[in-house]
């Protein structure tokens, strides 16, 4: 069942039936250069380790701790299963048990963002989904969300921003809206450090040869240099998409019966192991040989996605959809499995595969971007691969959804590999269940000192040539100078609706041409002020970002946010991200809006020393008559003449 | 009037073609790469974007679509073909204009608000300028530097095809400045900025752009009513 | 002729999304007997005097190779044999 | 091994941006004696059967290559020997 897009420009005709897998004769899977693959590609006298022979191999020993797994992680893997993991389940389990997937450390504080959040009747969507929704006018809505890609993008910078980009994207897509632009939240280390020369121009080039080539406007971004940031710069990506109320997507496989269908790029072996390694461990060392694991973004397979998702979306031909991101198919299966309460029955050799080499839990495992899951009705799929085919991209019938429950127990997923069934696992195990800390918290012992070294014992200017002189340092100033080398490599006219963008203090996009109904994004932070006090912090940059929306004339109404944080297992740390969640929770209750998503990225520090804690937060708002925005220069002159100026505030 | 604006795969500015056609006042009519027949339109706009991926060289693959094989016996039979950006790069690559745009000199992608000056005010696109007048529309480009060798150079100088220059700063390093041309009997132009992306007060620097699509419609007016294109040459 | 040419090529296991459009599009020249297309690029390093093998080895190491997600090959130019070289 | 190999070059009188951006990095590397760098493509064309010169140009001249500015030059791939293949 797959669409082979031999050829975009022929109209050949679907080639239908033709299983792309080569039979079970495949060679065994070559290590694909990173370490930990080797343990995850498990191969037993030529063939996979099954369910079946995890039965009988119930003392066999399993490299948990490889994988990131604690030990008693492990033994409650063995329990829900009531035996030892396969490799291909144990794979799973890593990968969505790890902090990038599972919020294991994040969790119990992210949950102020919900208790604390005010009454409001704009979210369509909220906290759990892939995306947050918000409800713009009666027929309209928009989805918008900010995500990191921070260790990616220093292995590897052009490709690691690219498929930042890209994977945001796919977010904002599988929510059913069309994206519409997108922004780019950088810190970088020193400006004048021979590293930054590396992974600066990189990671812009990635951002603009993504975004450029996907036909999406840059609207906005922050580019901020300190050296806390050398060994681990900071790439955030937002983007936001526009649908018609009713087009609202859900991830849930629902329907017994249905088609899985996988749509889009082949499956490679980019990033295996890079959401448990890269993301989820600290990052000093072995980086050479973590550098295969990178992901390779094609921009323009991901532009053709987007049309063909937005596509079937219209026909309604689609009842469930997830992107393919950090954990693939893993988290793409469990997880609308998961969400439904359904079982799903998985043939993992009719997986279109870039290298016919790759081994069932290379092929779980694999991060190759530009994929999405959907479900889809039996009757609906002929016209799912002609839409698929149309856009020249693969799609493929690799599963269906199964009972919920049978004989009453719930339902399973179960993946096989050329009849030898190598996974079958509650998908909620991995999806909900994972486990949750409630780590140790404690003040950093240097916070005291560095509270009371203020800034008033600092030298002041006080001659008027000291004053210059401070003016000019200031203004030449990495962080304050001009950002146009950087802001000239995105493309801030495409699709036609920019109304305002660089170097605006927010992004303003047309968002309905009849009726003029517009929106406004900011996105901001300060790793410095956060440092000092990362409840103010937290606040300081939701503020900022309120303040530049609503200089533009339009009504802030919901919040998205990227928390950059150190080691959640220092206790420090911890206590930063405590903070900063509590602040921004707060904070919104007091502005009276609410948090619709976000990302938290750990792990962010150059062997012990963590980076500033960065919350970086984007504040949406909406302008009825996005004529009416103001930007931020004055009118030239004669029409400003004799305007008067005020200040506002204290 | 009914002006196709054709979709590759990675055209990324088509809906903005459309638009601006619309705003112009003609009838838009969205063209599919994939289909020969081009509808009964009257003259046709290649938009930019990264029509596949800008595989191997920009436009390289869009020649061979379908709906290009048309549109180049529709061409050198007269019909208005106006190529923005990739649309250019898909003009050259399919000969029906000289030279080819390469890599920007600098290496990188540049978006800024570009002055150009109109030096041909006779084609199919550019009657409603006055010949000279500056104008400000967004360029943004990686693969804009247009090169030809010297004797092509000359001929498109001498035969008044030079439809505009960059001025005031040369975004890419295109030889002599040139920003866009045209084929002999001036109904082919291909211009490397944004004219599309200039036709409204909110979001563009001006409304300049809107000077190519109604100069298509008077010329399509015109030609309707038995009025001659006097080709570049005849300026 | 003192040049060394450097062939990079991305890793086998990288995707190639601009080969892969390349084969896409062959069926429409009429090919069809293409199994892939990989693209990669060729540099010509011409040196004052003698050509450097360990220079140019050092230069597309640094310089000409992403390492990350390609490999590169090193030779100094034999003079074009059965090659030919066409001005197209 | 059934593939051929397209090389594809700006004509010398193109002007190669890339190229000279690398050849004006060199002295940074402490090199000195390279007198010129030129970038261009490699093109390898896998072929189901065997490999097939004649369809090979004719693509070459088609598709890979823009006569307005690129050479091309086009041979059977044989088998890396001297040249040793590095990954780096
Ligand atoms: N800092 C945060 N603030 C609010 N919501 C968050 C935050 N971090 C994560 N979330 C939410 O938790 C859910 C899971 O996040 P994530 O794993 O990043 O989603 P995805 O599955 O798209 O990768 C999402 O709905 C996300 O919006």
């Amino acid at each position: 069942m797959t669409t082979q897009p031999d050829t975009a420009t022929s109209g050949a005709a679907p080639s239908r039936g033709v299983p792309t897998q080569p039979p079970s004769a495949a060679p065994p899977g070559k290590p694909s250069g990173f370490a930990a693959t080797d343990v995850l590609v498990n191969q037993f006298d030529g063939g996979p380790d099954t369910v079946e022979r995890a039965r009988n191999t119930p003392e066999e020993l399993q490299p948990h701790t490889e994988l990131g797994l604690k030990d008693d992680e492990y033994d409650r893997i063995r329990q829900i299963l009531g035996r030892r993991p396969t490799a291909s389940e144990l794979a799973m389990y890593s990968i969505m048990w790890s902090e990038h997937c599972s919020y294991k450390s994040s969790k119990v504080h992210l949950r102020q963002f919900g208790e604390k959040a005010p009454k409001n009747t704009r979210m369509l969507a909220g906290i759990g989904e892939n995306a947050g929704v918000v409800q713009i006018s009666d027929d309209l809505a928009v989805t918008f969300k900010v995500e990191s890609h921070n260790h990616p993008s220093f292995v590897e910078p052009y490709q690691g921003a690219a498929t930042g980009v890209g994977g945001i994207v796919r977010d904002i897509l599988a929510m059913g809206a069309r994206p519409v632009a997108v922004m780019d939240p950088l810190r970088f280390g020193a400006a004048d450090h021979p590293d930054t020369a590396r992974v600066l121009p990189g990671v812009v080039a990635g951002i603009g040869g993504y975004g450029n080539c996907l036909g999406l406007p840059n609207i906005g971004g922050e580019i901020v240099f300190d050296p806390c940031y050398q060994g681990n710069p900071l790439i955030n990506a937002l983007s936001i998409g526009v649908l018609p109320v009713e087009r609202l997507q859900h991830k849930e496989a629902a329907g017994l019966g249905n088609v899985v269908v996988l749509l889009g790029a082949r499956t490679g072996r980019d990033g295996i192991g890079g959401v448990s390694v890269l993301a989820s461990a600290t990052f000093d060392e072995g980086a050479e040989q973590r550098r295969p694991s990178v992901q390779v973004g094609d921009p323009f397979m991901e532009k053709l996605l987007i049309e063909s998702c937005l596509e079937l979306y219209d026909a309604g031909l689609v009842v469930g959809i997830q992107d393919l991101g950090g954990a693939g198919l893993t988290c793409a299966l469990t997880e609308t499995a998961a969400a439904a309460g359904t079982g799903m029955r998985v043939w993992l050799e009719r997986v279109p595969l870039r290298e016919p080499s790759m081994s069932p839990t290379e092929i779980l495992a694999s991060e190759s971007q530009e994929r999405m899951l959907l479900i889809v009705a039996p009757e609906k799929l002929d016209e799912v691969l002609a839409v698929a085919e149309k856009w020249g991209v693969w799609a493929t019938a690799i599963g269906e959804v199964t009972p919920s429950e049978t004989e009453g127990l719930p339902g399973r997923l179960v993946i096989s590999w050329n009849d030898h069934v190598v996974v079958d696992v509650p998908p909620g195990s991995l999806a909900d269940d994972g486990p949750v800390y409630a780590r140790p918290i404690r003040e950093p012992a240097d916070l005291i000192l560095l509270q009371a070294d203020r800034a008033e014992t600092l030298p002041r200017p006080v001659t008027s040539d000291e004053l210059r002189e401070t003016v000019l340092r200031m203004i030449a100033s990495p962080n304050l100078c001009d950002k146009t080398w950087v802001t000239e490599q995105y493309d801030r006219y495409v699709l036609g609706n920019t109304v305002l963008a660089q170097p605006e203090d927010a992004g303003v996009l047309r968002i309905d041409e009849r009726t003029g109904l517009g929106v406004a994004l900011s996105v901001d932070g300060n790793g410095r002020y956060a440092r000092l006090d990362p409840y103010q912090g937290a606040r300081l940059g939701l503020a900022e970002a309120y303040r530049n929306v609503a200089v533009t004339g339009a009504e802030p109404v919901a919040v998205t946010d990227c928390l950059n944080f150190g080691s959640p297992e220092d206790p420090a740390v911890m206590w930063q991200f405590a903070e900063a969640v509590r602040g921004l929770a707060d904070g919104c209750q007091e502005l009276g809006i609410p948090v619709t998503g976000g990302n938290v990225s750990f792990y962010n520090q150059t062997g012990a020393a963590a980076i500033h804690p960065t919350p970086v937060v984007g504040v949406l708002g909406i302008l009825q008559d996005v004529a009416r925005r103001v930007p931020m220069g004055f009118p030239p002159p004669p029409t400003a003449d004799g305007d008067l100026l005020f200040v506002l505030g204290t | 009037m009914r002006i196709g604006v054709v979709t590759f795969p990675g055209s990324l500015d088509d809906g903005d073609a459309a638009r601006a056609v619309r705003i112009a006042g003609g009838e838009a009519v969205r063209l599919w790469h994939g289909d020969a027949d081009l509808h009964g339109v009257d003259a046709v706009v290649l938009p930019g974007g990264f029509s596949y991926g800008d595989a191997l060289r920009c436009g390289a693959i869009a020649r061979f679509a379908p709906v290009m094989e048309t549109i180049a016996d529709a061409a050198r039979g007269g019909l208005p073909v106006l190529g923005i950006c990739n649309g250019f790069q898909i003009l050259c690559e399919a000969h029906l204009l000289p030279g080819a745009l390469t890599r920007n000199q600098h290496l990188h992608f540049r978006n800024r608000d570009q002055y150009l000056r109109l030096e041909s005010t006779s084609t199919a696109w550019t009657t409603s300028f006055t010949d000279g007048q500056e104008i400000l529309i967004p360029v943004k480009n990686g693969e804009g530097c247009y090169v030809a060798d010297q004797r092509t150079l000359d001929e498109l100088e001498g035969e008044g095809r030079v439809v505009a220059r960059y001025v005031r700063g040369n975004p890419n390093g295109s030889q002599r400045d040139i920003a866009a041309i045209t084929n002999a009997a001036g109904n082919v132009v291909g211009i490397m900025p944004h004219p599309e992306h200039a036709v409204e007060a909110l979001t563009g620097p001006s409304l300049d752009g809107l000077g190519f699509f109604t100069s298509a419609l008077r010329h399509l007016a015109g030609t309707a009513a038995g009025g001659q294109l006097t080709g570049g040459a005849q300026r | 002729m003192a040049r060394v040419v450097v062939d990079v090529m991305l890793k086998p296991e990288i995707l190639d999304p601009q080969g892969q459009a390349v084969a896409n599009a062959l069926p429409r020249l009429g090919v069809s007997d293409v199994s892939s297309v990989r693209i990669g690029r060729r540099i010509e390093i011409e040196f004052a005097g003698e050509p450097d093998l360990d220079t140019a080895r050092e230069i597309a190491d640094k310089l000409l190779a992403n390492p990350v997600i390609e490999d590169f090959s090193i030779r100094v130019d034999e003079p074009a044999g059965d090659a030919a070289r066409m001005s197209a």
